[in-house]
């Protein structure tokens, strides 16, 4: 496939055209981006039919129908050593590139009509364009290298999209935090990139055998030891996921999402539900072999367990949390995060293919989630607060609708949903897992949470009477038609993930999808777990719609759970105090700053006031007098000392011309006359 | 060493001299070229007719004009009450005397002043002009080209710098 | 003292003179004479290299004197042009008054 | 018998060097040759001087010098007499060693360009390999010496009219150039003697003169209108206008200085005539095959003298240009149509014979002088001016 590289390239070109138009220019520039990315779109569509049909024709010879093509090149040469950069087309990225695509497309021509009325309409589409070539870039890089600088373009443009309102305070601090926050973690994934390279010398995923993810560079790793009893694999893939822990918001480093969503909400659509927080789960999935290095079959590896756990403890904190909260982007900005946790529990439980398969369905549903909420807070007149809706069943039903499919999704409703089937995929793995039952009820109670949570806030939002100050009106038709595809996938894709018919996991391991049929259910334990998972959530749901179903309370009375279990609920709706926790660390390092310079002022100044004192014994006021002009006269004379110092330093750049000539002529004088004694001595 | 050779260095060096030294700016300017015209003699006493004509046309021709015309815009041409020579002038001078010291010096150890070394008078190479011709359109085509474009942005440079900035800044 | 070494002299001395111009004048027109003379100080050596070189019929110096006579016009052109900005700007061509870039 | 009379001047040069020993041939040689061209140009510039009074005086209506002598034709003997005999008045706060050596440099110069012309067949006081690039070089060097002059003078006219002279010469030096390089271009050589040679055979009895090519043409006309402004002729005589600054650079001038600067001038106008006429008019050679018998160096002045007469016609017809106009002209339209004339006749060199070469040139000259032309009518506001009356 030599010309994947297209795909990235034209967004990027497309933005590229984009920051050079005029402001006014808006329908250019919409159109380029748009058109852009849908090229991409056709075209990933075209890899995607690539890789099928040559699976296809690997499995009518019988061979392992293993799709992977590499096209590497050389960057640069240093040395013996050279860095190779390159492009990779396997089921993975396939997948990946469709996924991205297309609801980047989707979402694209949904901020046509959300960004009508902002006037730096062009930046936001030339960010956007940016954004979604990074993000291909990241998706079809064969480099660890490439994908390295594809993730921090990514980074970026998060940044500039979540600051996009530069003018709110706010989003610029959440701007701040997310670069900040996110960059704590690509140290470590830097780190972990410069020491594969140091191990294996090449950056390459794969190469024909000489790639740092193929048996051979694998093995090389595992025998090389590192500290804590790891193999150096194990380190490399610990240090990548931290860096994956960073991007996709997971435990501790999730405290940057939530507040990201004071950028716009197509952007917390795309970039922090759908693609640029699942690009750490790709990653992941990206460099699995390092994870799975040395695995026996059957258990497991550290990697794989700190994955697992992470994940899963992520899962349940970030659902906790989207419990209390009021604000209606930020309850589903936690619900992705502890959705990022299921999708990194799944990974590490159950292989590449279950965490995939959750990444694809719910960047559908939660792309879907965001954009009603988008259109919703659209409609209310940019309202955010749950409790001022409520209602809006009536007054905007084609979005009620689809969200509350896209909420069915998540919560996981069984058979007809496709969050159900990627979900209970990952129950399942997590219930075979040899090394302990933890992280199974974890991922239960987290599933729990869900439904919970989920429930109370479309109760909130759709249900009862509207206490919203002015009437809310439906969205317009560029807006819901996006909708309505995200909410037919939202149903859709669960098809291909079934047990009956597990093509996707076939399709990603290489294996053959062979149609079980009904007879797959009676695989042991299946049937029984998913009776399990389809009643919690049942339960869930039930439980919120006792709650909060059809109740309107007013916003300033206390939330039912509150009545419930008040000490509880505050800690939820602080959430967990994550965020004072880090404050806390910093201002106490203030503190104990503070209290040094304090004691220095006491010492030593305060030693000059006495002994002043003594000297003269002249009585308080006349000393605090002489006390401040002899300080602030040391500190002038201070002053004094180094300016003059500073313009001993600058004398030697007199600006005249002929000095500088001079001293020129002097050099050649003195080079010359050197010549000539050596070559005569 | 024929006498030719030696009025023309004298006229060269006398020109050179002026130049550098004569208070009032223009009479320097036209010193500079009766310079300029010796230096093209020598050129030709050295059989490089061309060059001795390319000498005059751009230096004679062109630069001095140049330079005159710079001196009247910048009304320099008379005199400033404070000497001509820079503040630093007498530092100058022994620098450039040291500079003359080392290259004299240089040359008349090195292998050019021995009489058996390359300096020996030989028959003049047959120069014609379309061998010049041929060379700058063969193997100095390259450098050719390049010089065309830096002279392009030459001009464009001189015209851009020496232009009155439009709406009168200032 | 042979035929170059001769040539060789005279352009080494004007090209000392022409530094001193550089050096010493107030004007900066002046000090662009200089510059000049020395550049033709080069020219002459060139050509008298060519000369008296072992491979006359080579052109190279010749070449290089054409080259460097034209590269010497654009750097005329350029340096007068900017003396006038500077003058327009400062109101005065004395380099001992030109001394804004002062660190 | 045509062949002697043709060499005749030749023969007589052997003959005279043939009298002294053989040692110092070449040096008489020389000096024969310089002083020939310094006795017969000045004698010619004193009778175009009176050809000028008179033809200018009969387009205006009046009777030209028509005193001294049969139809004062001896008019310039007594300018020279009077020239000479007059005081020389050097201005107190003038610079007397510039003002003193101008005109000695302009006239040098001049005389200097002469050396290269082929004024009849084997007629050159030296065949220069690169006799243009001399020819040019020298007469760049003529702008130094009328800005010595117009600067020396200290007097506020001769220095505008020497800034605007040398201005005005740079300006249209590059289209004179220009225009000649595309000889040099078809021709292959930088010297004259050979371009004549090239431009010295005939078909049907038709000369090949390069004037009678398209490109030849347009060269040939741009290379009259850049010699014009050279020589600070009408109407680009913008230098010395009369009615703007007195007498531009020589304003300050007198008697005997004065005359070179006249001499100078009038010589240069011949130099210029001649290059034009050996360029593009095939120098010595003679307009029809017929007329081959009379000797070259008669066609070579006879071109001369023409050329000369239409300047002195142009100075009688055209009015004066403007300072702005002048520069517009030389640099936004001469100068193009040069550098087109450049492309044009290399693709003449190497369209190869036929009668497709003749078209296509033609065509694109024509098309590109018309549209040009226009625009710059349109832009500028150039040609016909309008006069307002007072009513």
């Amino acid at each position: 496939m030599r010309w994947l590289w297209l795909i990235p390239a034209l967004p990027i070109v497309a933005s590229g055209i984009i920051a050079l138009l005029k402001q006014p220019r808006r329908r250019l520039s919409a159109g380029l981006a748009i058109a852009a990315l849908s090229f991409s779109l056709l075209l990933s569509l075209a890899a995607f039919a690539h890789v099928i049909d040559t699976r296809a024709l690997l499995l009518h010879f019988g061979f392992n129908p293993a799709v992977r093509e590499t096209v590497d090149f050389t960057w640069l040469t240093f040395g013996t050593s050279t860095v190779q950069l390159g492009w990779v087309l396997d089921p993975l990225a396939a997948v990946m590139l469709m996924m991205v695509t297309f609801v980047g497309l989707l979402i694209f021509i949904y901020s046509v009509g959300y960004m009508a009325h902002d006037e730096n309409y062009t930046r936001f589409f030339c960010f956007l364009s940016l954004f979604a070539g990074a993000m291909l870039g990241v998706v079809i890089s064969n480099s660890l290298l490439l994908l390295f600088m594809c993730w921090e373009i990514v980074g970026l443009t998060s940044y500039l999209l979540i600051g996009f309102w530069y003018q709110k305070p706010s989003a610029a601090a959440a701007a701040k935090k997310a670069f900040i926050t996110t960059r704590f973690g690509d140290v470590f994934f830097l780190l972990g990139i410069v020491w594969l390279f140091a191990q294996t010398g090449t950056l390459l995923f794969y190469n024909q055998g000489a790639g740092s993810l193929e048996p051979l560079a694998i093995g090389m790793l595992l025998q090389t030891p590192a500290k804590l009893g790891l193999s150096a694999a194990g380190a490399i893939g610990l240090l990548i996921f931290a860096g994956a822990v960073g991007k996709s918001g997971q435990l501790p480093l999730h405290v940057w999402l939530p507040d990201a969503m004071e950028g716009p909400t197509p952007v917390s659509a795309l970039i922090h539900a759908a693609t640029m927080v699942a690009a750490g789960v790709y990653l992941v999935a990206r460099v699995y072999p390092l994870m799975t290095a040395g695995v026996l079959p059957g258990g497991t590896t550290t990697s794989l367990t700190v994955i697992t756990w992470v994940g899963a403890s992520t899962a349940v904190f970030a659902a906790l949390i989207a419990v209390a909260q009021n604000d209606i982007k930020r309850i589903l900005a936690y619900s992705t995060v502890s959705q990022l946790g299921y999708m990194m529990a799944g990974l590490g439980l159950g292989g590449v293919a279950v965490g995939m398969f959750h990444l694809i369905t719910h960047a559908f549903f939660k792309a879907l989630l965001f954009l009603g909420a988008g259109s919703v807070i659209h409609g209310s007149h940019e309202e955010q607060d749950v409790r001022n809706m409520g209602g809006i069943r009536k007054y905007m039903p084609v979005t009620f609708v689809v969200y509350a499919v896209g909420m069915l999704a998540l919560c996981g409703v069984p058979i007809f949903f496709s969050g159900f089937w990627s979900k209970d995929a990952i129950l399942e793995s997590a219930h075979k897992w040899h090394a302990g039952q933890g992280p199974f009820y974890l991922l239960v109670f987290g599933a729990l949470l869900t439904a919970f949570y989920m429930t109370r806030q479309v109760s909130y939002v759709f249900f009862g009477d509207n206490r919203g100050h002015d009437h809310p009106h439906e969205s317009p038709r560029v807006m819901t038609a996006p909708l309505a595809i995200l909410a037919f996938f939202a149903i859709a894709l669960g098809v291909v993930g079934t047990p009956a018919w597990p093509w996707f996991r076939s399709f990603l391991t290489d294996t053959h999808a062979n149609f079980g049929g009904l007879d797959s259910f009676k695989e042991p334990g299946l049937l029984t777990l998913m009776l399990l998972s389809s009643m919690v959530v049942l339960f869930g749901i039930g439980l919120g719609w006792m709650l909060y179903g059809n109740k309107s309370p007013r916003a300033e009375e206390p939330d039912a759970l509150e009545k419930a279990i008040p000490p509880v609920w505050r800690a939820l709706r602080d959430r967990l105090y994550v965020d004072e926790l880090y404050g806390a660390t910093i201002i106490a390092f203030y503190y104990w700053w503070a209290r040094v310079a304090d004691w220095l002022d006491r010492r030593v100044w305060g030693g000059i006031v006495a002994a002043i004192m003594w000297l003269f014994g002249l009585w308080a006021q006349l000393n605090r007098f002489i006390d401040m002009n002899f300080v602030d006269g040391a500190f002038d004379k201070g002053c004094e000392e180094l300016s003059g110092g500073g313009g001993l330093m600058a004398r030697v750049q007199s600006g005249r011309v002929q000095n500088y000539l001079r001293l020129l002529a002097l050099g050649v004088v003195i080079l010359a006359a050197i010549l000539i004694w050596s070559s005569h001595g | 060493m024929t006498v030719v050779f030696w009025i023309l260095a004298a006229v060269t060096v006398a020109g050179g001299l002026a130049a550098v030294m004569l208070k009032n700016t223009v009479h320097c300017a036209l010193a500079l070229t009766t310079a300029f015209a010796g230096l093209a003699l020598l050129f030709m006493q050295l059989d490089a007719q061309f060059v001795g004509f390319a000498q005059i046309l751009v230096y004679i021709g062109a630069v001095a004009i140049l330079v005159v015309f710079a001196i009247l815009l910048t009304r320099e041409s008379e005199q400033p009450e404070k000497g001509v020579f820079s503040r630093t002038w007498l530092a100058g001078l022994a620098i450039a005397a040291a500079v003359f010291a080392v290259l004299a010096w240089a040359v008349l150890n090195s292998r050019a002043a021995l009489p058996d070394a390359v300096g020996l008078p030989k028959p003049a190479p047959e120069v014609t002009v379309a061998q010049i011709g041929d060379a700058l359109m063969g193997r100095y085509v390259l450098p050719l080209e390049i010089l065309a474009l830096l002279l392009t942005a030459a001009m464009i440079g001189a015209v851009l710098v020496a232009m009155h900035e439009k709406g009168g800044r200032k | 003292m042979t035929p170059l070494a001769g040539y060789l002299l005279v352009a080494a001395l004007v090209f000392a003179i022409g530094l001193a111009g550089a050096l010493t004048r107030r004007n900066a027109i002046l000090v662009l004479i200089g510059i000049e003379l020395m550049l033709n100080a080069a020219n002459l050596n060139l050509v008298a290299f060519w000369r008296y070189g072992p491979h006359p019929e080579a052109l190279t110096g010749m070449m290089f004197a054409v080259f460097s006579i034209a590269v010497a016009a654009a750097e005329a052109a350029v340096g007068l042009g900017l003396v006038i900005a500077i003058y327009r700007h400062a109101r005065t061509a004395d380099l001992d008054e030109i001394n804004r870039m002062k660190g | 018998m045509a062949n002697t009379l043709d060499q005749i001047f030749v023969l007589l040069k052997h003959w005279i060097m043939g009298l002294f020993p053989s040692a110092v041939q070449p040096v008489i040689g020389a000096l024969l040759s310089v002083v020939t061209i310094i006795v017969v140009f000045p004698a010619l510039f004193a009778l175009t001087t009176v050809l000028e009074r008179k033809g200018l005086g009969r387009m205006q209506n009046r009777i030209g010098p028509n005193r001294t002598g049969p139809f004062g034709i001896l008019q310039p003997v007594a300018d020279g007499i009077k020239s000479l005999t007059k005081e020389d008045i050097i201005p107190t706060s003038a610079d007397g060693v510039v003002h003193f050596i101008a005109p000695l440099v302009l006239v040098v110069a001049v005389f200097m360009g002469l050396a290269v012309l082929p004024m009849g067949r084997n007629m050159q006081l030296v065949d220069m390999d690169a006799g243009l690039l001399f020819f040019f070089a020298i007469g760049a060097s003529t702008e130094l010496s009328i800005f010595m002059a117009g600067w020396s003078s200290r007097n506020k006219y001769s220095l505008l009219g020497a800034m605007r002279a040398v201005a005005q010469m740079i300006s249209y030096e590059v289209p004179l150039l220009m225009s000649s390089v595309a000889i040099v271009m078809i021709t292959g050589s930088l010297s004259l003697v050979k371009i004549v040679e090239a431009q010295n055979q005939y078909t049907w009895g038709l000369p090949h003169w390069y004037i009678f090519t398209p490109w030849g043409f347009a060269a040939f006309v741009m290379f009259c209108i850049a010699a014009t402004a050279e020589t600070n002729r009408s109407p680009f005589d913008l230098p010395e206008g009369e009615s703007e600054l007195v007498a531009g650079y020589f304003t300050e001038y007198s008697g005997f200085k004065f005359a070179l600067f006249f001499l100078g001038e009038y010589l240069g106008m011949f130099s210029i005539s001649g290059l034009g006429s050996t360029l593009f008019l095939g120098g010595w050679s003679a307009p029809l095959q017929v007329l081959e018998f009379i000797p070259s160096w008669f066609w070579f002045f006879a071109k001369v003298m023409l050329s000369i007469v239409v300047l002195i016609w142009m100075r009688g017809t055209l009015p004066r240009l403007r300072q702005d106009q002048l520069m517009n002209f030389a640099w936004k339209f001469v100068l193009p149509m040069t550098l087109l004339n450049l492309f044009v006749a290399a693709m003449w060199r190497f369209m190869g014979e036929g009668w497709l070469r003749w078209v296509v040139c033609s065509a694109i000259l024509i098309v590109v002088y018309v549209g040009a032309g226009r625009a710059m009518m349109l832009r500028q506001n150039y040609g016909p001016r309008s006069y307002r009356y007072a009513e």
